[in-house]
């Protein structure tokens, strides 16, 4: 099964949900969004959990321009507008869990 | 085959928060591409709803939700949340097509959609 | 879609009494019922500090009394316990508590996560 | 020797966030030790001042905050976010002695304490 | 000068604030209030930082209490309720510094 | 008290656009003119985000513009920006970074410390 999480603010429990998703099989994307961007940023603490958990990440790209973080991003992300975030969301995974 | 319906929950009212801007343009979005959408709002997110709202001119929350409702979204909202912040239950308060109702018809929501999306504060 | 009694995970992440988000996903995992779903009541991350025992109860009471009713369980994620120092004697009766494979069962076996 | 006077920011609404009852029993206790109290309702805070908010019983927000401003607390609310979320301009939407003006008015408030506590989201 | 830290919600920066005033050889003061509280937890990651600063900690007792967390504090905090909030506040600090 | 001109510190610790609140900052910065205040804006923590030039400002232009105009100067904390990996030469023009002994001078020449 696929799961996408919704980031949109902090990075709690992030590696805990993610593992324990991850061991056992299942396939797992993450969506920063809103304030979630930061977590990519090179000013992020978290951004090591991240880089490690390795699964594609997904970043708002609109949330990163109007952030004026584009250049700082310190995590392989691919960066989605509107159209993509609703593909992700409705067609490329299962179910949604929001954070 | 039928289109994917998508259901939102949303906790937080406009302005303070960027959720409800973000939550107009994915909509907005989905509805483009055919899907339908069913929003349940509950806790401040009864606010988003509310009539006469006069924010500075790039941020329309009243025309964009009505433009949300008049293409065919659902609204329901909180009937408990909305008593307590002092607006009407018949909806009166809230722009035409949010329907003032429960939490029976939030998990009629949940049993009607493919995905779900929470939007909290 | 056509409606579909689904199993329902109410995931509870926010900390209790600092807003009131954590005391509404109680309230939703009720609500759930009122339409024939299975509510499962899941808390994780900060949310675990709403299971303490020595809590005070009065916000959620009802709505734990009536979701226990329905024999609704309340699980909790063993990793955030562990990793706030709550030990499993500090949690109201009943809690059962997730391991691992328990957490990423939780997630596959609901169809559909609430988070509050 | 005169009395010190305590200003308050407020942005967050009632319900959602813990503020709005930690303020009322923070107010309450200064005006019963004698201190003046003044406070500025601003962004989401001027949602603390509406009118027929029916909450749980043990919340009853309209009274805690007509009873503040009936002993004497001094209630300014930002203009531009009453507007924003729909409510009179006039004040008519929010309880008795809730003054609705400007940032102005702010840093008159600001100006006019001896000590100054924020209350944020 | 004397300044008294309102601390509600998170602990971001509470060393570079309090440090920076402690070595300008200022009196500081933390006062957890609502979920600031958590800060004094057993739980919590960054009680040790806390403990480190070497200040006076006050933490606001019905919110300690209504959490049900009196049993777990780490930290040597002075319970106090409103009256003494108010005056902490009022009359023996001089200087508020909400975060 | 009577009323009385005082220094005012802005102390901004949230992140911009996620909430408005960091941008009201700038807005009460501004505000504290109207009744001659002296009006001193500080960026700590997160704050400090908003002080990136590659931002977009359209939130917080009129406001900047108008604080500016008044001799008004942006502060950051230095610590805050090397937490962050900030360098001087991402920020606005006319920013000055307070190291720790301008951040204690700050909050002590300040009379008033208001938060966003």
């Amino acid at each position: 099964m696929k799961f996408l999480i919704w980031l949109s603010s902090e990075c709690q429990s992030l590696e805990e949900m993610v593992g324990a998703l991850k061991r056992a099989n299942h396939e797992v994307g993450v969506l920063l969004i809103q304030d979630g961007v930061y977590l990519a940023d090179r000013g992020c603490s978290h951004s090591d959990e991240l880089k490690k958990l390795d699964v594609p990440v997904y970043a708002s790209k609109p949330h990163v321009e109007e952030r004026g973080i584009m250049d700082r991003l310190v995590i392989d992300v691919k960066l989605v507008d509107y159209p993509e975030i609703v593909d992700l969301t409705m067609e490329q995974y299962d179910r949604i869990i929001s954070t | 085959m039928e289109k994917k319906t998508l259901g939102i929950l949303i906790m937080s009212g406009p302005y303070t928060f960027q959720n409800s801007h973000t939550f107009y343009n994915f909509v907005r979005t989905a509805l483009d591409k055919g899907y339908g959408v069913k929003v349940f709002l509950f806790v401040d997110g009864v606010n988003n709803a509310k009539l006469n709202q006069d924010p500075s001119p790039d941020e329309p929350m009243n025309e964009r939700f009505q433009e949300l409702a008049d293409l065919g979204v659902e609204f329901q909202a909180c009937g408990l949340c909305t008593s307590a912040r002092g607006f009407d239950q018949s909806g009166a308060d809230f722009i035409p097509g949010v329907e003032v109702s429960g939490l029976t018809e939030f998990a009629e929501i949940v049993g009607e959609v493919d995905r779900f999306v929470t939007l909290s504060i | 879609m056509e409606f579909t009694e689904k199993k329902v995970m109410i995931l509870v992440r926010s900390r209790p009494f600092g807003t009131i988000i954590n005391f509404e996903g109680w309230r939703a995992a009720v609500g759930m019922f009122g339409m024939d779903h299975e509510s499962f009541l899941m808390f994780m991350g900060d949310g675990v500090y709403a299971l303490l025992k020595s809590m005070d109860v009065k916000h959620v009471m009802m709505f734990k009394n009536t979701y226990e009713s329905f024999d609704g369980v309340l699980h909790a994620s063993k990793r955030s316990l562990e990793e706030r120092n709550i030990s499993p004697d500090e949690l109201f009766d009943g809690v059962e508590i997730l391991d691992e494979d328990g957490v990423a069962k939780a997630f596959t076996e609901n169809e559909v996560i609430i988070t509050f």
